[in-house]
């Protein structure tokens, strides 16, 4: 994930939302159990809050997955352009299972439940895990990830939950340490027998929690991360697990491309953190900013993960190389330890998942004016525009306003709520999995589209850049397509 | 008028009384010399005196006035200055330092405190020679002579000396006595703890302590006539 | 404590009626007196009782066998850990308990044996019992020789050697990737018959077993009493002969052992270990632990280190949580994380100076002095409220 | 970036000495806590990092301004100073010196338990310079203003730390470490003294916390392992300068960073992992073993 926040320290401790794993106990965290009585009836269309641009760009309504005929008409929508009406979504020709009206009726070519693995799904409930790091190395901000965690299915769950199913969601604080990230998917899988996993932040966390589920056959969902790791399986090698959006890899074109449209014939660096799993990355990078850039790729280096009294000597180099453009692919506060010490202005250009990045923009600024980073969700000036989300988010956090945190997983939970929707009511962790590689396109209007033809459904990106008058991301581009 | 009046001074380390009871008095300007042997309670006396220890039950009434729970700073400051057994000198500063530090509960007059060190250089002339050298290389009767030294920088009324000839030839503990006679006679009242009976020719005034009780008292005239022997078989 | 001149003080059951050099130490005034008490029967019984609910709690408890409590696969890995933490507690009892040296550097040698049983395990393909001798011979080897060294050192200069060697292990051992995986970790697979957390949580324990015997064979060792000859009077023990040197070295070589025993066990554990665990932090909390536990009381630092497990991991608070609510209608997590704002994974953190100092300037013996008259009691001894009072947490340097 | 051997040690020579002065001012506080007590401080980092998060506090949250947060960071690292010596140091004096240390490093601890505790919704933690400007030797190395005023401050740090050793009080210091009976006797308040020098100590300690937090974004733990980790080159100075010299002190800081970034060089960039660790480790043994009454000792007596 290039945007880790890092700090130095190993938390000495566990998991946040403990409490809730002891039948005896009464008391309840605020993140983990969403679930809520009453609400609208039926079917939920995962519609109704596009986000203009995302529509217009994807040039394709929303494809709403599952039986979702009746749907009910009363989604606010953000925007005004949105696709508001029930029918609208609900005939959209990209529904996977076509069918109309009822909502009753499975995915033709679905297995039965009755033959998969309905672990923690109930008449009633379906149990969802997420992990994210709110303590320790490169935590998000814990108040920022608690409330951002279960707004989506909150919502979801007033208007009668998916396919009558309310979601249940716990949450795991994982450290930042891939070996409590894989201790809080055991737990997930083996202890609260949750039916899916859902990877919140973090590179090497996902990647950790991502082979252990594929190893208990637990289905696995995140943004699109690192490819490979050396010495072991590629991901996309691994049975249960799917990438939400581009990986890094994936994004090399895109780095490319930008540079070639920003700062063509000036001199650029490319900057990666000595992570093994961005051995890959970083070969791509090189190769495709040589392709584009030719003798003008003045600098390339792999830095400490926890870059902090190497940074004057990073910096030193890189103004010394005389580079204008910076390809970045490091932890957050790397960046930030860097650009506090440049002499020369630069402009930073990076993939990835962005979590927290307007924190960076908060923090760094001037420092990071103009930086631009591929991101799976826009930028809060969309966001912003998106009224379900926000009124889904007050509605979960007593009325306080979202940041890009809550975007973050609000896109990645809303993306999972309609796969779970396009299973239909035969949810079976196969039914469930065959489902995304059957449904040609999930289009939430947060996420690019997605098409799963391999492990990695991401289709596109958007491109925010750092604005430092307002000190934080703007959308400068959705939906860019490699 | 008694400088110095102890009534009924009980002490002891935890629950072991060390003295019993003890009562006198020393008067103003006078050499007053506590005899005994070993552990018979006579440094225990001078520390609680000066503050360092606190006693079980009695009192110290120094001018007339009891110090009660005072501690060792504020008595240097009201006049009781004790040069401590085994000299305790600051091993790793200069004579100078070590009386500059003597005079710390005078340290807001600098001239003060060099007309002060004048003077006492002026008993000990030998010091007055190694100002600038280490007190931790001195010899043991020149270090004696710095405890007595830095002691007397604080211009005390009273001054204690614990055990000033342990350790030294008699002539060096000759040299020392002398020097202390010369401080009474300037006019500084001098309490003198020895377990060595040469010190009484010195003396206007003699107490003899056995097992954490005084047991004689012998003053003026009285001192010359003191059978020490007897005093310290205890008969 | 008489110097260790009889030969046949080695032997095993010269000295299987005489108290271990520990009740020695935390129960001075019993001997004699003791000696003669028997327990009634009905005391019998209630001793019995007691060790069957001990048992209880350590054996069946975390595996839900005779509870009315369900444990899950989490719980019980918990219940490793802190099994896993006594074992580096009884480590480094041994130096600073043993030895009074101090190890800010123990991290390292507990990292170094997780990775070298891994890098056993997965790279060479060797078994896993296998890894862990090597893990626990190469801890042996590096503390020995960093004792080594450190014996031409005084006390304090060795706290900094360790403190060094830490950050070096930190910074530049744990960061090459062929041994530690990089920053994703390093696999770390169980042997096939303990890979349940259930069986593992047993292997723990056995393994923590045979450290506890080995510790208590070190006390009453002839080294063992050399060094609490060399504690009591350093001067004395060595005009007695006793090679000051030689036993403190033995003292570092078994600190090492468990040390890398416990790494082992750390790794396959986690069975995915990252060097991001082994940080000065964890260096401190191990010493902390083993201080709160009590110096020298084998059974105060088991107890003070699993005490630090559970609080880091949150699994005391989750079982104390159902008894806070409802019988003091009182939600220590709500309080915790909710009025005073302090999140569950750094409970450990904050609280645990608090309770080392208190430890060091209040109660020096820590855990091991408070229970110590249960333990006597429970070993059949009188109950004596005053067994085991310690007036400071004597960490001396043995050779100042 | 292939530089010639001569310039990548130019640069790194350049950077480890305006990182040593960091180093410096911690070393200077551990040598006047074990001068003073005799106690081996591994809280004297934390006293910077706990001081770096009080004047961030004032500055960000509360919104004062510079010269005020800066007091008020220096405030805070002298309370924990004057506590430390309160509630840890004065009831063990008359422990062991191991138990001691072992005080002292629950101290840095429980400092860092609070900065996680009170600081962890903060994700990025960064406090402006003193000046934001910098400029380039010849050699190419940048030297910002921040680092050339933290040199400044050391330096008159040091040089006040010399006059007041000279003083009557800076006498009653060592005094009282040399002589504790003899310091009561001749009116010494021992326990003021010592109080005198953790509060000295701690303000050194907050010094290098607040000059050197601008230098890059900060965290729990800072100055003791953290970004600019410096109790452990704090201690190698200290004991370079044989734990008693003020100017050894000075010294050794400098030199500590010096070496350490030799790390830097291309040589070993490359090939080591975390090079700076490793010679750190390797240096300290060699000067233990060869040199364990340090180097830059200087007249030890009484500076």
């Amino acid at each position: 994930m290039t945007m880790m926040i890092t700090r130095k320290f190993q938390a000495v401790a566990l998991a946040a939302a403990i409490t809730l794993t002891v039948p005896a106990c009464g008391q309840k965290s605020g993140v983990a159990s969403q679930v809520v009585v009453g609400g609208v009836p039926g079917q939920v269309a995962a519609d109704g809050s596009i986000v203009p641009g995302t529509t217009a760009a994807d040039g394709s309504a929303v494809g709403v997955p599952g039986a979702t005929g009746g749907v009910t008409g009363g989604t606010p929508t953000g925007g005004g352009s949105t696709t508001g009406g029930g029918s609208t979504t609900g005939g959209s020709k990209t529904t996977p299972s076509g069918t109309g009206g009822g909502g009753e009726a499975p995915p033709a070519t679905a297995p039965r439940s009755g033959g998969g693995d309905t672990t923690g799904v109930t008449d009633t409930t379906i149990k969802v895990g997420i992990h994210a790091p709110v303590t320790g190395a490169a935590a998000i901000p814990q108040q920022s990830f608690e409330k951002a965690v279960g707004v989506y299915f909150d919502m979801v769950n007033k208007k009668g939950g998916i396919n009558g199913r309310k979601v249940e969601v716990k949450f795991e604080d994982d450290q930042f340490r891939p070996d409590t990230a894989r201790a809080r998917c055991k737990k997930f899988a083996e202890q609260d027998k949750v039916f899916l996993i859902i990877g919140g932040a973090g590179a090497d966390q996902i990647d950790a929690c991502a082979r252990y589920a594929a190893s208990a056959s637990v289905p696995y969902l995140s943004a699109g991360v690192h490819e490979t790791r050396p010495g072991q399986a590629p991901l996309s090698s691994l049975s249960t697990y799917f990438a939400l959006s581009l990986t890094y890899e994936q994004q090399t074109p895109l780095l490319a491309r930008t540079y070639k449209a920003s700062y063509n014939g000036q001199k650029v660096a490319v900057i990666t953190a000595d992570n093994d799993s961005l051995d890959n990355f970083h070969g791509k990078a090189v190769g495709a900013i040589k392709a584009a850039a030719g003798s003008n790729l003045a600098y390339e280096r792999r830095i400490p993960k926890n870059t902090t009294s190497d940074a004057p000597g990073i910096a030193g180099e890189i103004c010394r190389s005389g580079a204008k453009a910076v390809v970045w692919n490091a932890s957050p506060s790397s960046l930030l330890n860097v650009a506090k010490v440049l002499t020369c202005k630069v402009g930073f250009i990076g993939p990835g998942l962005t979590n927290g990045l307007n924190i960076v923009a908060e923090v760094g600024c001037d420092n990071i004016a103009n930086a631009r980073f591929y991101s799976p969700f826009p930028g809060m000036d969309v966001m912003r525009r998106n009224a379900e989300f926000v009124n889904a988010y007050k509605a979960s956090n007593g009325g306080s306003a979202p940041d890009d945190l809550g975007a973050a997983i609000y896109g990645v939970e809303s993306l999972v709520g309609m796969i779970l929707a396009a299973t239909g009511k035969d949810l079976s962790r196969e039914s469930f999995m065959a489902t995304i590689g059957k449904v040609k396109q999930f289009n939430n209007g947060i996420y690019p589209p997605t098409n799963f033809s391999s492990r990695f459904g991401g289709t596109a990106m958007h491109l925010l850049r750092a604005d430092c008058s307002k000190s934080e991301f703007v959308t400068e581009k959705v939906n860019v397509r490699p | 008028m008694a400088i110095l009046e102890i009534k009924d001074l009980v002490v002891g380390y935890g629950a072991f009384p060390v003295l019993h009871g003890i009562d006198f008095v020393v008067e103003e300007g006078e050499v007053c010399v506590l005899l005994g042997l070993n552990g018979a309670g006579k440094t225990t006396t001078v520390t609680t005196i000066a503050g360092l220890l606190r006693p079980t039950s009695g009192q110290v009434l120094f001018e007339g006035s009891p110090l009660g729970r005072k501690p060792p700073s504020s008595r240097v400051k009201s006049g009781i200055s004790l040069s401590p057994e085994g000299r305790r000198v600051f091993p790793r500063m200069t004579v100078g330092q070590n009386l500059k530090l003597g005079a710390w509960s005078q340290r807001r007059s600098p001239a003060l405190v060099k007309r002060q060190m004048k003077l006492v250089l002026d008993y000990f002339p030998r010091l007055a020679e190694r100002e600038h050298q280490i007190a931790g290389t001195l010899s043991g009767g020149e270090q004696q002579m710095l405890a007595v030294a830095r002691a007397m920088m604080s211009n005390p009324k009273l001054l204690i000396i614990d055990e000033a000839s342990l350790g030294l030839s008699p002539t060096l503990a000759r040299v020392v006595w002398e020097a202390t006679a010369r401080i009474a006679s300037d006019g500084t009242t001098v309490l003198m703890v020895e377990q060595n009976a040469g010190a009484l020719p010195f003396a206007d005034r003699a107490l003899v302590m056995e097992k954490g009780t005084l047991i004689r008292t012998a003053v003026g005239e009285d001192v010359k006539n003191l059978d020490v022997r007897a005093a310290y078989l205890g008969a | 404590m008489s110097a260790p001149t009889s030969p046949s003080s080695e032997a095993p059951d010269a000295t299987l009626d005489l108290p271990t050099v520990e009740e020695e130490l935390w129960s001075a005034p019993e001997d004699a007196e003791s000696e003669r008490f028997r327990p009634s029967r009905a005391g019998w019984f209630a001793r019995g009782a007691l060790w069957a609910v001990l048992a209880w709690f350590v054996l069946a408890f975390p595996v839900n066998f005779l509870s009315p409590f369900t444990l899950g696969v989490s719980d019980v890995s918990a219940a490793s850990e802190a099994a896993i933490f006594a074992i580096v507690g009884l480590s480094l009892n041994v130096l600073l308990g043993y030895a009074g040296q101090i190890s800010l550097g123990h991290q390292a040698f507990v990292g170094i044996g997780a990775f070298t049983s891994a890098y056993v395990v997965v790279n060479l393909d060797l078994a896993f019992w296998f890894a862990v001798a090597v893990a626990s011979t190469l801890g042996l080897v590096q503390a020995a020789v960093l004792g080594a060294i450190s014996l031409r050192l005084t006390g304090l200069y060795f706290a900094l050697v360790t403190l060094a060697f830490g950050s070096f292990a930190q910074q530049t051992i744990f960061a090459i990737p062929k041994l530690t995986g990089g920053e994703g970790g390093k696999e770390a697979p169980r042997p096939a018959l303990f890979d349940s957390d259930y069986r593992y949580y047993f292997l723990c324990l056995a393994f923590l077993a045979v450290v506890l015997f080995l510790d208590w064979r070190l006390t009453r060792s002839k080294a063992g009493r050399a060094l609490m000859a060399l504690r009591e009077n350093p001067r004395v023990a060595s005009s007695y002969g006793i090679n000051v040197k030689a036993y403190t070295l033995i003292a570092f070589a078994v600190s090492g052992l468990f040390a890398g025993l416990a790494g082992a066990l750390m790794a396959h554990h986690d069975e995915v270990i990252v060097a991001q665990k082994f940080g000065f932090n964890l260096a401190l909390l191990f010493v902390l632990m083993t201080v709160v536990g009590g110096l020298r009381s084998r059974s105060g630092v088991v107890i003070g280190s699993a005490f630090f497990a559970l609080l880091g991991s949150g699994h005391l608070l989750e079982l104390l949580e159902p008894l806070t609510t409802n019988v003091f209608r009182f939600s220590l997590h709500d309080f915790l994380t909710g009025t005073i704002g302090l999140p569950i994974e750094f409970v450990a953190l904050v609280v645990g100076p608090i309770l080392l100092l208190l430890t060091i300037t209040k109660y020096p013996g820590g855990i091991g002095q408070q229970i110590a008259p249960i333990r006597e009691w429970m070993l059949g001894h009188r109950f004596d409220i005053h067994a085991g009072k310690v007036k400071e947490v004597e960490v001396d340097d043995v050779r100042a | 970036m292939n530089l010639p051997l001569y310039e990548q040690l130019a640069i790194a020579l350049t950077a480890g000495v305006l990182r040593g002065a960091v180093y410096a001012l911690v070393a200077l506080g551990i040598v006047l806590v074990f001068r003073g007590s005799g106690v081996f401080n591994f809280a004297q980092a934390e006293f910077g990092t706990t001081g770096l998060f009080a004047a961030y506090w004032a500055l960000t949250v509360q919104g004062w301004s510079y010269p005020v947060s800066f007091a008020f960071g220096m405030a805070v690292a002298i309370a924990l100073g004057l506590l430390t010596e309160r509630l840890v140091i004065h009831p063990l004096r008359d422990s062991s010196r191991v138990t001691l240390l072992v005080g002292t490093a629950g101290v840095a601890l429980a400092a860092i338990g609070l900065q996680f505790w009170l600081f962890n919704e903060t994700l990025v933690m960064s406090m402006p310079k003193i000046h934001d400007g910098y400029f380039t030797t010849p050699w190419g190395a940048i030297v910002t203003m921040q680092e050339l005023i933290t040199l400044g401050v050391l330096a008159g740090g040091a040089a006040l730390l010399a006059l007041f050793f000279r003083s009557p009080s800076g006498l009653a210091i060592q005094a009282a470490q040399q002589e504790r009976v003899a310091s009561e006797l001749v009116g010494i308040s021992v326990r003021r003294v010592s109080m005198l020098t953790w509060g000295i100590a701690a303000a050194l300690g907050g010094l290098a916390g607040i000059l050197a937090g601008p230098y890059l974004t900060f965290s729990a733990g800072f100055l003791s392992f953290g970004a600019v980790g410096s109790l452990l080159p704090g201690f190698m100075a200290a004991v370079l300068a044989g734990m008693r010299s003020m100017p050894g002190a000075v010294a050794g800081g400098l030199l500590v960073g010096a070496i350490e970034q030799l790390s830097s060089l291309e040589v070993f960039a490359e090939s080591i992992p975390g090079a700076g660790a490793m010679i750190l480790f390797v240096f300290l043994l060699v000067v233990l073993l060869v040199r364990p009454q340090g180097i830059f000792v200087g007249r030890a007596v009484t500076a």
